[in-house]
């Protein structure tokens, strides 16, 4: 049996705009990757927030760092999705 | 110590000047200061403002990354960086960036620098709120060009 | 209207950003700043100030044409040159820039442009009152090639 | 008979300290040019003022405007001799 562990998800700027949402708790099993976590996430928000959240432009901050790869989460991290930025 | 603020204040340009010319001490000789503005026209759409997002913590250190890379690149007294966020109505200031050196070409490249990579490497959302709708703005292709301008030798024009 | 000044009195940089954006106007998103000082230091020598001289009429017509010289190049709304002369004691201001422009990349090129000829074309006489004596100071050859650098290509970078 | 007319010239910074004077008031022959100009100063300032005044990187100033070749005086000229400028 795999043992869950709670995870923090945030959404910024059209993601959280499209998904009506801006964070969640979400749980996950323990040293999940990427496509559990979008398993999670599906199974949570529906299988319409697929298409937004693997956007080609869309990073994924794993503790505020951007992770372009595969990634294994443990309790209490914070993801988050980002849109394409534009500062100044 | 260079300062970094995230805020929905407005801020004040002679307040920024003036504590960067105390922190850039005895031999600053060039300070070098952009300031960002809302503006009202984009093309044929009228902006009636615009709406700022950021992620606290993330943020900061994107710009800390910045500001880093151009002290490696110039020699700088101190630098000072205040961003707004939240809804800024059209002609409201955005954005003010201060670079104190020795010399004015430091201050330069580092102030142009600095405003070329918040445009695309600074972890901020920009809406603009037009006569017509509401739109999430990208970077655009000049904004990238430019940002990769640094990696060609433009930046040793002023060294 | 442009504005340039050549005076004794220090100039306070608060006015001359509030000037200058208003008399910019609704589709302003840029300001460029630039302010030199006085350091007091210059390589070995201590510098105790700088004594300033100009030929007045002359010295403005150069920084007119120098400011047409930029505005043939970029877009700019407004440009302020205010410039001292006298006696200035190490940490005065000297010089002070302005440029407002719709963008970014006009605001600083012209920025820097206008300082670049002020340094070699603008009609000034600079002498460093040193612990060591006193020092009519020339433009630096690095001075001639930041200006002769705008006639090959640097300038279309911001364009 | 040459006709002499009034001209004012103007010496600054470094020349002003070398001639030991800021402007001086010149009789010199109407429609005088450069060789001209100089005899004049040379007779009122002596002939100690030709080598700064002659200086290589001194540049002249008629009416506010450098002359680099020849030029023709006239009554009420200013000319200003300047050594190499720099502002900012």
């Amino acid at each position: 049996m795999a043992i869950n562990v709670k995870v923090n998800v945030l959404f910024f700027a059209s993601l959280k705009e499209d998904l009506g949402v801006s964070e969640i708790e979400l749980d996950v099993s323990d040293r999940a990757g990427r496509s559990d976590l979008l398993d999670s996430l599906t199974s949570e928000l529906g299988s319409d927030c697929v298409s937004p959240l693997m956007a080609e432009n869309v990073s994924i901050a794993v503790n505020r760092s951007i992770e372009k790869g595969e990634f294994v989460l443990k309790s209490g991290d914070e993801i988050a999705f980002l849109p394409p930025i534009t500062g100044g | 110590m260079d300062e970094i603020r995230v805020q929905t204040d407005d801020f004040s340009v002679a307040d920024e000047y003036e504590a960067c010319g105390a922190a850039a001490g005895l031999d600053c000789g060039a300070i070098a200061t952009f300031i960002g503005l809302v503006r009202h026209a984009d093309g044929d759409s009228k902006v009636e403002g615009l709406h700022l997002e950021h992620y606290p913590g993330m943020t900061e250190a994107s710009i800390k990354n910045i500001i880093e890379d151009a002290r490696n690149r110039w020699s700088l007294q101190h630098v000072r960086v205040v961003h707004r966020i939240g809804t800024l109505p059209a002609g409201s200031q955005i954005v003010l960036v201060v670079v104190a050196s020795s010399h004015r070409p430091d201050a330069f490249a580092a102030c142009e620098f600095i405003m070329d990579f918040l445009k695309t490497e600074a972890v901020f959302w920009k809406k603009e709120i037009r006569s017509d709708g509401e739109l999430w703005i990208r970077s655009t292709s000049g904004d990238y060009e430019r940002r990769d301008g640094w990696d060609d030798g433009v930046s040793s024009v002023g060294e």
